[in-house]
């Protein structure tokens, strides 16, 4: 392998940084187009090296060593990335998504000055830093980056009240979880006296699993599930994303929630595992799991506001992403990583249509905007086909991965899985249907949504309602779409991505990379890809996913058949609806618990 | 003492978090966060220390010397940037919050309820 | 949940946590240990190889030189952040500045000639973070306190005459992107990002540690830069900015008690026009 | 050394619950700035000068005064 590729890891982190700061010291004086046309450039320069390096992946993993402190005997001082397939697939998905977000934004702020590009980049930079580093203060470092960033994004509309207490709650909860991290991580060092994942890894090796190495992984893993949505962790996320400007949102749903779960399977699958084997770590992720998937589907069926109602699917999605991740073995974690780029894209695609409708008619409000968007085809169509691939229509990406994903659960003796997952997709894809039929066809009557968030008193984001949509709009909700068609009908990816998972899960392969410059991985075995049951179940939650819809349009038209319904069925959920106050109090004493919960949780199994 | 400064790092956490909860203003709130936050510091300079030793600088002291552990505070001197720097972010948004909502109480910021 | 709820949850939680975190740190080694094995690289390092007699800085700066690259950056965004946060909204003008006085002479000529001081000992603290306690951060730091004795000693204008935002927000940058630039070359001249390219000189010199040196005048000039434009933008929003409805004369003060009880210590320019007409109470 | 040290914690922990516990906005800033000059003790006594004049410059200068310009902002009102 040429050396120019170990060059590539820290380029991917170090170019969107200096055209961040070169367009900040410009901004006032550039023209428009130069600071759009500069900012893409730089994220198609890391979009192109992540390919790159995804390539030079399928060997090796692609070890950086930063200052040049390449390990003498197996010990460093310095910070590693550790490129491997997942990492690169990240970078990669994180960079194309970022473009995308980017061409929306051409003509969407109409803002002069360079801020929305400048902080976009920065989150670029934070994303990928984070995907690739083998450090775990570094991985600290980097989340936080991406949170400074982040929350200064939510609030970028400073003329509108929510967006500021959505920033705000999501500023603090977050800053609390990192806190906690490095709490966390403080524990750990006091343990191993050691920062990079390798070493920890080694140094834990022959340790016993006493409450400083429970207690310590616990609080790192609570920031990450923060940024990763677990309930009851997940509460400023819908507050976040209904409020964000919608191609920051594609940036939050798509990738930033997913990279908070990725920290937790790299950090264990790197570091924690001597302390803490599978059979311990599994049972509380999938039991985070079922609880985030089941709070996430009621949630979203309950949402008019339409980013609000897509904020709850992905906490819908997050649920399924942790069940699969807690089988911790390769078939299942290679359909996820499938289901995370899949979802990427059709998530993607539905915010940056909600964002089309909102500067079209100045609303988000599902009942408000009944019938309204008839003459928008071309986002008729996308929202409604993302509706369909939010649950699993074959073959879009999503459908592959969640596919794999059962077979690897079901394979792993996990078989209610299978129906959680189903059931999960076609409820959340089912809200998402329900809405744009009413939006985009006018069915059904406008819901009766008292006292909720509502979304009509959103402003759009243009300073005029657009009479006709540019193009640079509609080209990436297009191509979101179409990358997650074609992800479904790549041949060879179920077998990529298996490998990608083993390679993942490979503790001391990692460990042998980092140190030890042994950063060869077998070649791929050639795996199963998707079967005939597979692709019918995928049929059986679309069809699913239209009786949610319908029942959710026509629900007035039995009403009298739901009028007995007892209080132990509605009990629960208004509780539910009620638990997401909005209040900040409530969400600090709500991260007490998760983290609490998780610790006793890892304690006692 | 074997354990009192860890432990103090365990208490500012959570008085950090008391106030977060019972907070009436959210100037308040951002100052408590900043004393969650100063847990952490606590703990990595307390994890640390080593007995009797002097600081890592060996401007008047000979190469040899016993020093505490300069890793930990080169991450507790980024973690201090970084809690400054999300603090002035926070106090940005308590001030925008202010002018649209006309009061920075958390009880009565109602925009966000399910 | 209601108060009391919330109250009720996090009395039964906390203890929870205060036992857990109690049972962890039980398991430290106990405080001043002697187990330190990263720490001994470190120093090694540093005084080898480095030539850097503060660890600290060799640490950060050279060791894990990509950490405060990181670090640098958050700054940076969060003074973007805070910028785009604080930008004025449409309904709000600049209010122009409140008149003079109050200030004693006294006072003024503290503040000019604190100034001086203030920048030198900035100055002096950036340039010597390889060899003793300080460095980018503290010295930048200093500078930008010192830069704001201005505002003590006169006015508001002085500090926006000295240094207006624009200045500042590309001396920020320039920091920010020269400190990525000396990685960038430590890429192409060394083999690897950030590494330590430059002649490390001889121990406790002050050209001494290689990029040691530069990277902290990087982050000197843009932590200066960044703290001076963050504490301006909550001037401009305490001073300056009104909303349009609002009397001119009128400060958001509510009490008779302002700044001058606090951290500035000196007779405060705003006091001078304080009245009590309060923004909460006129809603 | 140790009881020098001791000192510096118990300080910083009293100091810290005055923060949380102080509800009044205009005493936010002088509360935190002098526990940002108690931790700043605390650093030096644990052997930490250049954490110590961080913490000096930032704990107890910049982050009072961007909270008392913010109080002066938001009013005094709770």
């Amino acid at each position: 392998m040429p050396p120019t590729v170990q060059a590539l890891p820290p380029l991917l982190v170090a170019v969107p940084l200096v055209v961040a700061a070169v367009l900040a010291a410009s901004g006032r004086v550039l023209p428009r187009l130069v600071i759009d046309a500069a900012s893409m450039l730089s994220c198609l320069l890391v979009l192109g090296s992540s390919v790159v390096l995804l390539a030079a992946t399928g060997s090796r993993r692609v070890v950086s060593w930063l200052g040049g402190y390449s390990p003498v005997d197996g010990s460093s001082v310095g910070v590693v990335f550790v490129v491997d397939r997942i990492g690169a697939g990240l970078a990669t998905l994180i960079a194309a998504l970022v473009a995308a977000a980017l061409t929306y934004t051409w003509r969407y702020f109409d803002e002069v000055e360079s801020y929305f590009h400048v902080l976009v980049l920065l989150f670029l930079a934070g994303m990928v830093g984070f995907a690739l580093t083998g450090d775990l203060f570094n991985a600290f470092v980097f989340f936080e980056l991406m949170g400074a960033v982040a929350y200064a994004l939510t609030g970028y509309k400073i003329e509108e009240a929510k967006p500021l207490q959505g920033a705000l709650n999501f500023a603090v909860i977050n800053s609390l979880g990192a806190y906690c991290s490095l709490l966390g991580i403080g524990l750990i060092y006091g343990r191993t006296g050691e920062l990079g994942f390798a070493q920890i890894q080694r140094a834990l090796i022959g340790q016993s699993t006493d409450w400083l190495v429970l207690v310590g992984i616990a609080l790192v893993f609570t920031g990450f599930l923060v940024k990763g949505a677990a309930v009851p962790l997940h509460f400023w996320l819908a507050d976040a994303h209904a409020v964000a400007p919608s191609p920051v949102c594609v940036l939050f749903s798509g990738v930033m929630v997913e990279l908070g779960l990725y920290g937790v399977a790299r950090t264990w699958s790197a570091a924690f595992w001597p302390v803490l084997p599978a059979e311990r770590l599994r049972p509380v992720l999938m039991a985070a799991g079922v609880v985030t998937a089941v709070v996430g589907a009621a949630m979203c069926l309950a949402q008019s506001h339409l980013k609000r109602l897509l904020a709850f699917s992905t906490v819908g999605h997050v649920g399924m992403f942790l069940i699969a991740l807690g089988a911790l073995e390769p078939a299942a974690i290679g359909g996820l990583s499938i289901y995370v780029v899949g979802h990427a894209a059709v998530k993607g695609a539905l915010f940056l249509c909600s964002g089309v409708v909102l500067n079209a008619r100045g609303s988000v409000d599902e009942a408000e905007l009944h019938g309204q968007c008839r003459n928008l085809p071309v986002t008729r169509i996308c929202f409604l086909l993302g509706g369909l691939a939010l649950a699993a229509l074959p073959p879009f990406g999503t459908w592959l991965g969640k596919t794999l994903a059962e077979d690897g659960l079901s394979h792993g003796g996990f078989d209610w899985a299978e129906y959680l997952l189903i059931g999960v997709s076609a409820i959340t894809g089912g809200a998402v249907l329900r809405a744009g039929a009413r939006i985009f066809l006018g069915a059904g009557t406008p819901p009766d949504t008292e006292g909720d968030t509502r979304g009509s008193e959103e402003q759009p984001e243009t300073t005029y309602h657009l009479g006709k949509i540019p193009v640079t709009m509609l080209v990436p909700v297009v191509a979101l779409l179409a990358g997650g068609l074609t992800l479904g009908l790549v041949p060879g990816l179920p077998t990529l991505a298996h490998d990608a998972a083993s390679q993942l899960l490979d503790h001391t392969g990692y460990a042998a990379a980092a140190l030890d410059g042994v950063s060869a991985v077998p070649s791929p075995a050639p795996t199963e890809s998707w079967t005939l049951s597979g692709l019918l179940l995928g049929v059986l939650s679309v069809l699913l996913a239209l009786v949610v819809a319908a029942t959710g349009l026509y629900l007035h038209r039995f009403r009298r058949l739901f009028s007995q319904v007892p209080p132990v069925v509605t009990l629960p959920f208004r509780a539910l609806r009620t638990a997401h106050s909005g209040h900040l109090g409530d969400y600090v004493v709500w991260l007490l618990i998760g983290m609490t919960l998780l610790t006793i949780g890892l304690a006692i199994t | 003492m074997t354990t009192l400064p860890y432990l103090v790092a365990g208490w500012l956490f959570l008085v950090g978090c008391y106030g977060l909860v019972t907070s009436h203003n959210l100037v308040h709130t951002v100052a408590c966060l900043t004393v969650a936050q100063s847990a952490t510091y606590v703990l990595l300079l307390a994890v640390g220390f080593r007995a009797g030793a002097t600081a890592p600088v060996f401007a008047d002291v000979p190469v040899g010397t016993r020093v505490v552990d300069p890793v930990v505070q080169a991450l507790s001197l980024t973690d201090i940037v970084v809690a400054a720097t999300v603090t002035a972010v926070l106090l940005a948004l308590t001030i925008q919050i202010y002018k649209r909502h006309g009061t920075v109480n958390p009880d009565e910021l109602r925009t966000l309820q399910d | 949940m209601n108060r009391r709820a919330r109250l009720v949850l996090f009395a039964v939680v906390a203890p929870v946590f205060a036992v857990l975190f109690f049972l962890a740190v039980r398991g430290l080694p106990s405080f001043g240990s002697e187990f330190h094995p990263y720490a001994d690289r470190a120093v090694a390092v540093a005084t080898g190889q480095r030539a850097t007699a503060n660890v600290v800085s060799s640490v950060n700066f050279d060791q894990r030189a990509v950490d405060t690259l990181g670090e640098e950056f958050i700054l940076f965004g969060s003074v973007v952040g805070t910028i785009v946060l604080l930008r004025p909204a449409p309904e709000e003008r600049d209010a122009g500045l409140r008149p003079a006085g109050g200030v004693l002479p006294t006072t003024r000529l503290a503040g000019y000639l604190l100034l001086p001081v203030s920048v030198l000992v900035g100055l002096y603290v950036i340039a010597h973070g390889q060899l003793s306690p300080g460095g980018g951060f503290q010295g930048g730091v200093v500078l930008a306190t010192g830069w704001h004795l201005l505002y003590v000693a006169g006015r508001y204008t002085a500090l926006r005459r000295a240094a207006p935002p624009t200045v500042l927000e590309i001396a920020e940058s320039i920091g920010a992107a020269a400190y990525t630039a000396i990685g960038l070359a430590g890429l192409v001249m060394g083999g690897a990002f950030l590494t330590n390219f430059l002649p490390t000189g001889s121990f406790n010199d002050l050209l001494s540690g290689g990029t040691v040196p530069l990277l902290n005048g990087a982050v000197g000039v843009a932590v200066a830069a960044a703290i001076v434009l963050l504490l301006s933008g909550f001037l401009e929003q305490a001073v300056v900015l009104r909303r349009t409805e609002e009397p001119l004369a009128g400060s958001s003060i509510g009490t008779e008690e302002p700044l001058a009880g606090s951290s500035i210590g000196t007779e405060e320019p705003l006091a001078g026009s304080s009245t009590t007409v309060d923004d909460a109470e006129q809603r | 050394m140790m009881l020098l040290i001791a000192l510096a914690l118990g300080l910083v922990a009293v100091t810290g619950t005055m923060v949380a516990l102080t509800q009044q906005p205009a005493r936010q800033a002088v509360t935190l700035s002098v526990f940002g000059l108690t931790l700043a003790i605390l650093f030096m006594t644990v052997q930490a000068p250049d954490v110590a004049l961080s913490q000096l410059a930032i704990g107890t200068a910049v982050v009072p005064l961007m909270i008392m310009l913010t109080i002066q902002k938001v009013g005094g009102s709770r």
